[in-house]
């Protein structure tokens, strides 16, 4: 359970993806990963390289091109004794197995009456800014953590990354860990052995001390760069990275919001009717006395991702508008 | 019908048609008396199917089953006191009364739930199937869908995926001739769903559903072969349901005529077998009168069983909702 | 446009549905209705009963149980020149056909340039309350009010129901339209004559001075009540149908609680990362110093629907939830 | 090869291939090297099958494309200038730079749509050949979807609803053996995607995908069939994409043989409708090079109309997301 922090190594998150996964598959002698492509390519983009040759064709499968098939797949395996991961190649591709997602996998458990748990794992790669338009860059987070039943967590980094995965697939719950395809570069330090981030615990990034900042996913880099950018203006903002969406760590952030009075929201996904609605709503319920001014938002406009880079650049928030909506709630 | 199947075979699947019969037209009362909450789609007529498949699998093997699921049940095993007592919702009942008919299930009797979403257990049959073999268990998984299901593209994506594995699982669609109130000729340009199989590279086979025997021995040959590792096949029953789409009377619709559903109790199946079983001296008319009052009492009792449990307490709520 | 009046005629939902259907199928000759059961039998709630008579089996089509297939069909008509209504018999039931829904329908027109134009409506059926259990009694607005490119209504009453009907099927953009199954049978208005109910116009269906409810769909008529019984209480409430999820008239809703300085929103769905969440949002952000106490919600707890009338009916929020929580929000 | 077909047509299927070639060979390029954003799946290998069913297609007609959509799109009569453009993110682009290479389309071809959902075009032609019985206006609508699409269930639920319904459709099939890296074998129990027509009340039809000539043969029957009210035919087209799943040299993955690419490539489709209109003297090698030639000529022109082309401005951005 621990966070182990021995043997670092420096990983890019798409090689801690894979760590995370190797190791679920050296503890658990039922799990396997299927998916579109996961085998013999290791996936698009890569991070089950390796994994075939290593754990063979029983363990490391390629479906076909059939998202309701692999949830259900994953369900039905999981149902009759196995600890599947599933890879569901894009999240826009939600849309194909949604029923799989929301009316099987999130509900079995309760719809009869507890006497069965769906220890499914399942990976998908959210994101904009690789110029892959309006159907390959979707982050549609809202639609899965409305959904009882469900766990979501959102790995920012590679530590997390290998964590996050390793938890998710130990948890005899659905668990979607949602991955983003513009983090796959990045760096950071990955222990060798096996380590468990907890699900339902945020990580504050940043401490601050008159803002806090509840950044998902790939924003929780942009939330780092605001606050450097923020100082200049006085603000001395906390970072918070929830991790986990569902469940939602409240207590890390309302206490966060007590202490800082001021508190923003960022993601990638459209602003309007995005789980960040949740956290504003939950902040102003749980903070109320302590705020000093209205919880923002900040998110992507409401249209459709944009192929084209000069409309892409200015669909996905980043430090700069960040930076901006701080500086218009507080009147600087 | 084979004179390879031995009497008590025989007399087990009689036993399950009339278990079946009776629950399903006592449930079905019930819930037109607004005894029952929500809506129940019962399984009379239908009953060969689900008593000829299950009396070739065990406890251990898989089956899911449908929004009409209480027929699987009861063939798979299913206790009448539990069965009753959730669609009654009481916290008895296999679902704690989470789930009520549509959901119907026991794990333990290797039902992987009855759903309701047309086409929603074939996926998960598919993995269950797939968990077999990764598990070389020797377990088979057998979806139950209906002719209207057959045109979902869950049923077409695992049939496809099981195909491509060879998994240990039969497909069994009841073609009963109508999704809800929709006839086969206008959902479908084909008679037979089986021949969708040639698509998924496994055979497919049509059989007389209100033929308990010879259901039997198709899905006995279909499950031998998954069981075997020769992979899946599509099993259709051509049957008929008696009732309305929902409850007995349902909706009172002139979808289709009163004498198509005289014509198909013609050939009823608890019938046929029963005369079946009279000629080859292995039931007499008395005994099979004991059989059906033995079911009977059984339903009488697990209804009073139901009656007197209690309702889940709303506390109880969010109990099942997470492991 | 205008909202008739003249011959009054009262109608349950369920007909004021029909005639609604009816009013378009007469009005635009390319207009059709698709969907499992509409034909033959009207809908399994009736609500399209006659239609099939009236307009023939050109206009009025029974599809197979392919919900994929359906908004598939209502998808390339519009492209191809109809102007389909398209039934979705539960919105459970959007899990099969979510590509269709938020990959093609919302995104067609953005994604081409703006040069297709999409006029197709679909009209199903939420709500809980019937005993129909986890996977027919579900709450997902939170899902589609996400996606940018659909309009989003929900009738609470048969005078609506008809208008926004009308309203919905005049508009070239995709419309979804959540009906209620529990209001069916309810009676009220409706005028012979064909009128539209604008989309994107909030309802204030009463006046208050002190507390703002914000209710959704049927949680409309329960927050009527709360607000009879609020009265006691020293509560005069105004209560808001906001009619249309998407476009959501935040002028409305904010211009009420810069009245009143308080309050509450009110909806079937679950709670956690429901539509409320974005609305509670809004409103501290745009009425923030007008706020005397924290937006309250109200929505189911975070578990599936119950089938056992015991517990749907401990699940589903009423007046005497919104009471509560008022009470405990305004701390009286 | 039939004599049936007038020299124009031919001509005329030769220059649609060719325009295919040489602009996916150059975007590929300029994707390689950095000058085109994101991923770029090319055509190039399967030119007979977009040209020879597009010759038989009216602007009227409807088609509807996939990610690897700019085949579809220039024989379906696209403009170089527009589609560069697109691909360019440029605002004059076909779709203002909002959509690029997997959402290139002209409603005003009667393209509804390239698709970067796998299946996501097959229930939405399904849909305008619905408008089209309708309308009784005789057009006909044409999905293309690849050997891995058919696995998607919005791929069975459109085929049965076009079985059910007669549409005027026709399911083209493009086989060309893998869904990105994963082999047919490995995806699907069956080798004929055509087998599958029969479980929706259609004729199944496997033709040659190399050969220009058999593809519009086989195209003009079943299109001929669709507008004639006689229903919907699946289609397949056995063919191969030279390059990789994404861009030319792609990732670089060892899921085939070069040995297999080469002997594919000696099939190659323009090469033989070159030989056969130089046997039949209806072109000769000078009069082909001088196609090639405007042909790349067109494509110099089209990149410099792109490249001189202003990007969108950002305040557009919600200009399209509402009618
Ligand atoms: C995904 C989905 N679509 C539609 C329905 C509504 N519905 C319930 S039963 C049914 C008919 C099913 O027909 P069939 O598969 O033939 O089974 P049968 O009722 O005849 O046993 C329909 C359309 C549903 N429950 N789920
Ligand atoms: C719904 C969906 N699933 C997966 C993908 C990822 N993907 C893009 S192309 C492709 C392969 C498609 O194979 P096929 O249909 O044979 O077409 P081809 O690429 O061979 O032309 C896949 C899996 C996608 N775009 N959409
Ligand atoms: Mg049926
Ligand atoms: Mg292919």
């Amino acid at each position: 359970m621990a966070e182990a922090a021995t043997k670092p190594r420096t990983l890019p998150y798409v090689a801690a993806i894979t760590d995370g996964v190797r190791a679920v598959l050296n503890e658990q002698p039922t799990a396997f990963v299927a998916g579109e492509d996961v085998a013999e390519a290791g996936s698009v983009y890569g991070y089950y390289n390796g994994l075939l040759k290593e754990f063979g064709p029983e363990r490391v499968i390629d479906t076909p091109i059939s998202e309701a098939g692999i949830v259900g797949l994953g369900v039905g395996a999981a149902a009759a004794g196995c600890r599947p991961i599933i890879d569901i190649m894009f999240m826009d591709f939600l849309g194909e197995c949604m029923d799989e997602v929301a009316n099987q996998m999130a509900k079995i458990r309760f719809m009869f009456g507890g006497n069965t748990s769906l220890p499914v794992t399942m990976l998908t790669m959210a994101g904009a800014g690789a110029s892959l338009a309006a159907q390959h860059s979707q982050s549609l987070e809202a639609w899965i953590c409305h959904l009882p039943g469900l766990k979501v967590v959102m790995p920012t980094t590679p530590y997390d990354a290998k964590g996050l995965i390793i938890a998710a697939a130990r948890d005899d719950n659905p668990v979607i860990v949602v991955l983003n395809k513009m983090s796959l570069a990045m760096q950071g330090e990955v222990p060798e052995e096996d380590y468990e981030i907890p699900i339902g615990k945020a990580n504050i990034v940043r401490q601050g001390s008159n803002l806090t900042i509840v950044a998902l996913g790939r924003m929780m880099h942009e939330a780092l760069k605001a606050a450097d950018q923020l100082k200049e203006f006085g603000i001395d903002a906390e970072v918070i990275d929830p991790r986990s969406l569902q469940p939602f760590d409240t207590d890390t952030v309302t206490a966060s919001v007590r202490k800082t009075h001021r508190a923003i929201v960022v993601h990638e996904a459209v602003r309007f009717g995005g789980f960040g609605g949740e956290i504003a709503a939950q902040i102003q319920e749980q903070a109320f006395d302590y705020l000093d001014a209205p919880v923002g938002r900040v998110g992507a406009p409401f249209s459709p991702v944009p192929f084209s880079p000069a409309l892409e650049a200015h669909y996905v928030p980043n430090a700069e508008r960040i930076v901006a909506e701080t500086k218009r709630l507080l009147g600087l | 019908m084979s004179d390879a199947i031995s009497k008590e075979t025989l007399l087990d699947i009689h036993r399950r048609m009339v278990r079946i019969r009776h629950f399903e037209s006592t449930a079905g009362k019930l819930m037109e008396d607004g005894k029952i909450p929500g809506a129940l789609h019962l399984y009379v007529g239908q009953e060969a199917v689900a008593a000829g498949v299950m009396a070739n699998l065990t406890d251990e093997d898989q089956i899911t089953s449908t929004h009409r699921g209480h027929g699987h049940c009861i063939a798979k095993g299913g206790a009448f006191n539990e069965m009753f007592a959730e669609l009654y919702g009481k916290v008895t009942g296999y679902c704690k009364g989470k789930g009520g008919s549509m959901h119907i299930s026991n794990q333990a009797l290797g039902i992987l739930g009855a759903n309701g979403i047309v086409g929603g257990g074939p996926p998960i049959a598919m993995g269950a199937a797939f968990a077999n073999k990764f598990h070389k268990n020797g377990k088979v998984a057998v979806p139950f869908f209906g002719d209207g299901a057959s045109n979902e593209g869950s049923v077409h994506e695992a049939a496809n995926m099981a195909g491509l594995y060879k998994l240990p699982i039969v497909f069994v669609c009841e073609n009963n001739g109508y999704g809800e109130y929709t006839p086969q000729a206008k959902h479908q340009a084909i008679v037979d769903v089986a021949d969708r199989a040639a698509g998924y590279g496994m055979p497919g086979v049509v059989v007389d559903g209100m033929d308990a025997v010879a259901v039997y021995e198709a899905a006995r040959e279909a499950i031998n072969r998954a069981r075997a590792g020769d992979g899946p096949t599509l099993l259709e029953c051509k049957t008929y349901r008696y009732y309305d789409h929902v409850g007995i009377r349902g909706m009172g619709l002139n979808y289709r005529t009163d004498e198509e559903v005289e014509e198909w109790k013609k050939k009823d199946a608890i019938d046929a077998l029963e005369r079946l079983l009279a000629d080859q001296q292995m039931l007499s008319a008395d005994e099979a009168k004991a059989v059906h009052d033995e079911v009977l009492a059984e339903v009488a009792t697990a209804i009073k069983f139901a009656e007197d449990s209690p309702l889940p307490d709303p506390s109880t709520l969010l109990d099942d909702v997470y492991a």
